[in-house]
């Protein structure tokens, strides 16, 4: 089908995305721009990957792609946390 | 339906392109984490509803897998970033970083 | 795919060179975390989804969060 | 029962490591009785396996197969992990139960409860049975999980004074650098993998035709087996390690070392036994072996800590069986043999004499505090026992000729000298100012007048004590004996027994 | 491509040996020793890879495809990874110790840590 | 010195590695696959399990799977023991 | 933290526990298994921890370490079982009763819930044990130096 081609294309141009947020991460002059950078990258990878899921024509990938939405927040938050002087 | 598939894409595409940019080119912490966690929130919500529409027009077993789980994917990105950037922005202004060109600070002022 | 699997093997050697050269710690460790997550993408496109899943759970969530815990315990008294 | 011995001598101390934590919520006297039953059991299946390796040739254990002899599927090549154990395999697992038993014996009085003695037992328990997995096994990966287990384990024991300041320091070395050794092997694995799709040892085995890849896996499978057992670009870990490890856990340290070294003659002579078998390995690793001694006991030399000077005594002790290992990997027969005897018996003399001089190293840490060798002295007038297990045990290291260390370090000697002369003479020549050294170490510990009260050990660490002495002085009276019996098995293994092994895993 | 990925994966162990030989802070070698470990990780997967190959699970597998990626690699990896946060876990515990008893992370600076 | 020397030493074989990456067969077409092609074959009909690498994880290499556990068994008991209060 | 994440955490850890419990559950027919899900787990564990501070979870340590000796010891002793035939034999496979059906047909298919033999209770086994492995690493590590200041 072609519409698979238009996916894995999409998936490409968000790969594509990440390079530039991982330039503010080498660049970030704080360490919160690293942290967005890094929150940026996230969110990207997550949608190549379901994007990839149908790509590829394969289900069971996808659940790599939940994983992530659900955790990838967690080291924004502990990192935030750090920032805030918390975690004594 | 693949055109409105496509429409789908390239909307998601642009949008995620936006936050990328402005990632790079908004001058503060601030108004990065504004610019990229809106933007790449609303384009991935483009792009995973593609794949979401895509699985129920195949049907079938995998096809409902793939749009249930897309979507659940598409649930907890839309939960999970916001409350992110929340933190962070939090985060980065208890850690002082300023603004880039602010007169007030109400934030600073309400303390 | 190829194009994918050299985008992404490029990112993955960007973020390890950058926490290797970043000099503070934090940074280090977000590059990392970027670097893992990337790393779990390459997986998934190698079809390898259990591995992805649990270098997912493990590098993006876990290890994070233990280094910035050691982190923030390591942190000299004065510069609160 | 007995067929299952080679998977239950090491599946039971796991069972037990994971258990005592909840048979201590008991009681502790139930967690002590609990513990010995695991170790009695436990060393029992070793000597079972050994027996069994020793008279009926080599024993085999398929892991999950239908019946534990059925290695390989119909299509000739194996699937499952397979514990092997032939005659030098099962030298180590005594070597192994010997200093496992020794150690628990001697930890039970050693420890103290409100220092975290439920996690001292079971990481102890841990390392003995990581220990046991990694001579057992007969397949590559699994080697580089038991590696691991005993990095790990090892590290968390010789951090377990915490309260000080050098124990978890010299316990992130260690750590950093077996887990750089393991991750050499890990990639050497890797590449055998990729190129044969096989990971049993004996599969390999016949596949390696020695292409330049499985030059490069040799040499990272050497460097870092090197790494971990301490040889000496990479020995910087070890007196650290010995030095502030708890004593009993030291005892197993020098085991774990000597399993190092079994890897070692495992890889060269079983693995690469058929393709690469040039004497070019052989030299590399006598002038490492070589060098390791020399270092060692210069460093011995000038230190004025007592546990870091009988540390560098053992990083010497492990440049011998290297010197040994290597020259027989020179020869292969002949000589050759010659050095295979005396390297390998000396792994059970070193690990007697090495222990038993940890053990009253600890034994006087105890009683007195401290091992500052400059605050020391007199202590031979409160201490008896322990000065006695000194004096032998310093003995038997440097091998005085009725003590054990002697007849090992004859055999290396004279192989030795017929490799290179010059090799004995500085093998020689450090083995005289080892003498020296540990001389100098007993008359400023225990000689001297009495400054200062000290309580002498409890008996239960005297017990462990006597076991390890009644080794070394069994041991030197009756070589040829003991030579004969369980030594002679082992290097036949080594040298000759590669067809065996092969055979015995893959069938016909 | 070649075999970009075994490149990188060598590329990503020879960061982890520069970051251990260049930088003195603990938590850094601990990262130098996590970066060491992805590029291992890497290595094993991108061994068992087939051209066109599927994930190795037949659940909602794709009925056309005939090949799977080799399963075995994958496993390997998973022990690995778990190995991999054990290591990491441990060194960072020793290092907050050490902290602790030293106030400082600078390996140069402790006498035990030098050479 | 030793230091220095250590350096090298990783150096070189940093070196090596990378040589020796490139000498290894090309990505994507491994040369025998005999072990590999018995698990897939077989793994549904022996063990019962849709996913092949669990079936090798618990079953065919359940052994190693212990280890493991028993390594993270001893890390977080390692773990304990370092960050344990010491009475007296 | 702030009430915004409070509250968010509140809604997304037991959903995340959900998902954990699914990729444990489901080890034998998707991608995941006891490590994965274990993982999964334990990162919600991490979540509670820097959401809601770690002085809250303090007395969970005391429950945790006996949880992950209870695993590891269900594993071995999940080993044992098969000791009839060989160590780590899988005696439930194809045997009927539980998790004893064979799989739905060769090739691609749907997958059953039942299959696999000891898999699934492996899996539980190793789930738990990576739960409060892990949990405690994270919980210890954020309560260390708390009491002394």
């Amino acid at each position: 089908m072609i519409a698979e081609l238009g996916f894995l294309v999409a998936a490409a141009v968000l790969v594509g995305y990440v390079f530039v947020s991982m330039g503010r991460l080498a660049a970030g002059p704080t360490t919160p721009d690293r942290a967005v950078a890094l929150d940026t990258i996230n969110t990207l990878v997550v949608a190549t990957m379901v994007l990839l899921g149908a790509a590829l024509g394969q289900m069971v990938l996808v659940d790599v792609a939940i994983v992530y939405a659900l955790l990838s927040f967690i080291a924004t938050l502990y990192i935030a946390r750090y920032l805030e002087g918390g975690l004594r | 339906m693949k055109a409105f598939l496509y429409a789908l894409l390239a909307i998601g595409a642009v949008f995620n392109g936006l936050g990328a940019f402005a990632l790079i080119r908004f001058p503060d912490v601030y108004t990065r984490i504004h610019g990229a966690t809106k933007c790449t929130t609303f384009g991935s919500i483009f792009s995973i509803l593609a794949v979401v529409i895509y699985g129920f027009a195949r049907g079938g077993g995998e096809g409902g897998t793939l749009a249930v789980h897309a979507l659940l994917a598409l649930f907890f990105l839309l939960i999970t970033n916001p409350t992110g950037s929340h933190a962070l922005a939090r985060g980065a202004h208890r850690a002082g970083v300023r603004p880039v060109g602010a007169v007030v600070d109400r934030l600073e002022e309400k303390r | 795919m190829t194009a994918l699997h050299v985008l992404t093997l490029t990112l993955v050697v960007v973020g390890a060179a950058l926490a290797a050269w970043f000099r503070d710690l934090l940074a280090s460790v977000i590059a990392l975390a970027g670097a893992s997550l990337l790393l779990s993408l390459e997986f998934y496109l190698l079809q390898a989804p259990d591995v992805a899943i649990a270098e997912a759970g493990i590098g993006a969530a876990l290890t994070a969060a233990i280094y910035i815990l050691a982190i923030r315990k390591t942190r000299p008294k004065e510069e609160e | 029962m007995l067929v299952h011995a080679p998977i239950l001598a090491i599946a039971v101390p796991l069972l037990g490591a994971f258990s005592l934590l909840g048979v201590s919520y008991i009681s502790r006297t139930w967690r002590n009785v609990w513990a010995c039953l695991i170790a009695a059991f436990t060393s029992a299946m070793a000597v079972a396996v050994a027996i069994r390796a020793y008279t009926e040739g080599v024993v085999v254990y398929a892991l999950g197969a239908a019946s534990p002899t059925q290695s390989v599927t119909a299509g000739g090549f194996p699937i499952r992990i397979v514990l092997v154990v032939d005659g030098l395999g099962a030298f180590m697992g005594l070597i192994a139960a010997l200093t496992g038993v020794v150690a628990l014996v001697y930890c039970f009085q050693y420890l103290r409860e409100e220092e975290g003695k439920n996690l001292g037992l079971s990481l102890l328990l841990l390392l003995w049975a990581g220990i046991l997995g990694m001579v057992y096994t007969g397949d590559l990966f699994n080697f580089f999980v038991f590696l691991e287990v005993t990095s790990i384990a090892a590290c968390a024991l010789i951090g377990y004074r915490v309260w000080e300041s050098r124990p978890p320091e010299a316990a992130f070395k260690t750590m950093a650098m077996y887990t750089l050794g393991g991750l050499l092997v890990l990639i050497a694995v890797g590449i055998l993998y990729g190129e044969y799709d096989a990971l049993n040892i004996a599969y390999l085995g016949k596949l390696i035709a020695g292409s330049p890849l499985d030059r490069l896996a040799l040499g990272l499978l050497l460097g870092g087996l090197l790494m971990k057992a301490g040889a000496v670009p990479a020995h910087m870990w070890a007196p650290d390690a010995y030095g502030e490890a708890p004593a009993m856990a030291t005892v197993v340290l020098v085991a774990n070392t000597q399993a190092a070294i079994y890897a070692i003659l495992r890889v060269v002579f079983t693995l690469y036994g058929g393709a690469l078998a040039s004497p070019g390995i052989g030299w590399l690793i006598a002038s490492l072996g070589i060098a390791t001694v020399l270092v060692a006991v210069l460093m011995a030399v000038v230190q004025r800590h007592l546990g870091r000077l009988v540390a560098y005594g053992a990083v010497s002790q492990l440049g011998y069986m290297l010197l040994a290992v290597g020259v027989g990997a020179v020869a292969r027969g002949g000589f050759g043999e010659v050095a295979l005897t005396g390297g390998i018996f000396h792994m059970i003399n070193d690990a007697a004499a090495v222990g038993l001089l940890f053990l009253v190293v600890g034994a006087v840490r105890r009683a007195v505090g401290s091992v500052d060798l400059l605050s020391l002295g007199g202590l031979g007038h409160a201490l008896r026992w322990e000065a006695g297990f000194f004096l032998l045990g310093a003995l038997a290291l440097a091998g005085i000729p009725p003590l054990n260390g002697f007849a090992s370090k004859f055999l290396i000697y004279e192989s030795t000298f017929r490799a290179s002369p010059i090799l004995a003479a500085l093998a020689l020549l450090a083995s005289i100012l080892l003498l020296a050294v540990v001389v100098r170490a007993f008359q400023g510990t225990f000689l001297g007048p009495r400054v200062r009260e000290a309580s002498p050990a409890p008996r239960g660490m005297l017990v462990a004590m006597g076991i390890l002495a009644l080794v070394i002085v069994v041991f030197g009276l009756f070589p040829g004996f003991f030579i004969e019996r369980i030594v002679a098995p082992a290097v036949q293994a080594v040298l000759t027994g590669r067809e065996a092994y092969l055979a015995a895993v893959l069938g016909g | 491509m070649g075999n970009m990925p075994f490149v990188v994966s060598m590329l990503l162990v020879a960061i982890g040996f520069l970051t251990l030989i260049a930088r003195r802070n603990l938590i850094k070698l601990a990262i130098g020793i996590s970066i060491i470990e992805m590029g291992v990780n890497l290595f094993l997967v991108s061994l068992g890879y087939v051209r066109g190959g599927i994930a190795p699970i037949y659940t909602y597998a794709p009925p056309e495809a005939k090949t799977m990626v080799f399963p075995t690699p994958q496993a390997l990896t998973l022990t690995a990874i778990v190995i991999g946060l054990a290591t990491t876990a441990l060194m960072l515990a020793f290092a907050v110790v050490i902290y602790r008893h030293r106030g400082t992370l600078d390996a140069g600076k402790i006498r035990e840590l030098r050479g | 010195m030793k230091r220095w020397l250590f350096a090298a030493a990783l150096l070189v074989l940093a070196g090596y590695l990378l040589g020796g990456s490139a000498w290894l067969r090309p990505f994507g077409g491994p040369i025998r696959s005999e072990m590999d092609r018995y698990f897939i074959e077989n793994a549904q009909a022996e063990v019962a399990a849709n996913n092949v690498v669990t079936a090798i994880v618990f079953d065919y290499r359940g052994y190693d799977t212990l280890g493991e556990a028993t390594v993270l068994f001893a890390a977080v008991v390692g773990v304990v023991l370092m960050l344990r209060k010491v009475k007296g | 933290m702030s009430v915004v994440v409070r509250t968010v955490s509140r809604v997304v850890a037991p959903v995340a526990l959900a998902f954990g419990a699914y990729v444990i559950m489901h080890g034998h027919l998707t991608p995941g298994g006891g490590f994965q899900g274990g993982a999964v787990v334990a990162s919600v564990v991490a979540l509670l921890v820097v959401a809601f501070g770690a002085e809250r979870w303090r007395k969970w340590t005391h429950a945790l370490l006996p949880l992950e000796d209870v695993g590891a010891m269900a594993f071995v002793i999940l080993a044992f079982l098969g000791l009839g035939a060989t160590f780590f034999r899988n005696v439930l496979a194809g045997s009927g009763g539980l998790f004893g059906a064979p799989v739905p047909r060769l090739g691609p298919n749907p997958g059953a819930l039942n299959t696999a033999g000891t898999l699934p209770l492996m899996n539980w086994a190793v789930g738990l044990k990576v739960i409060a492995g892990l949990g405690a690493v994270v919980i210890l590590l954020s309560l260390f130096g708390r009491e002394d200041g």
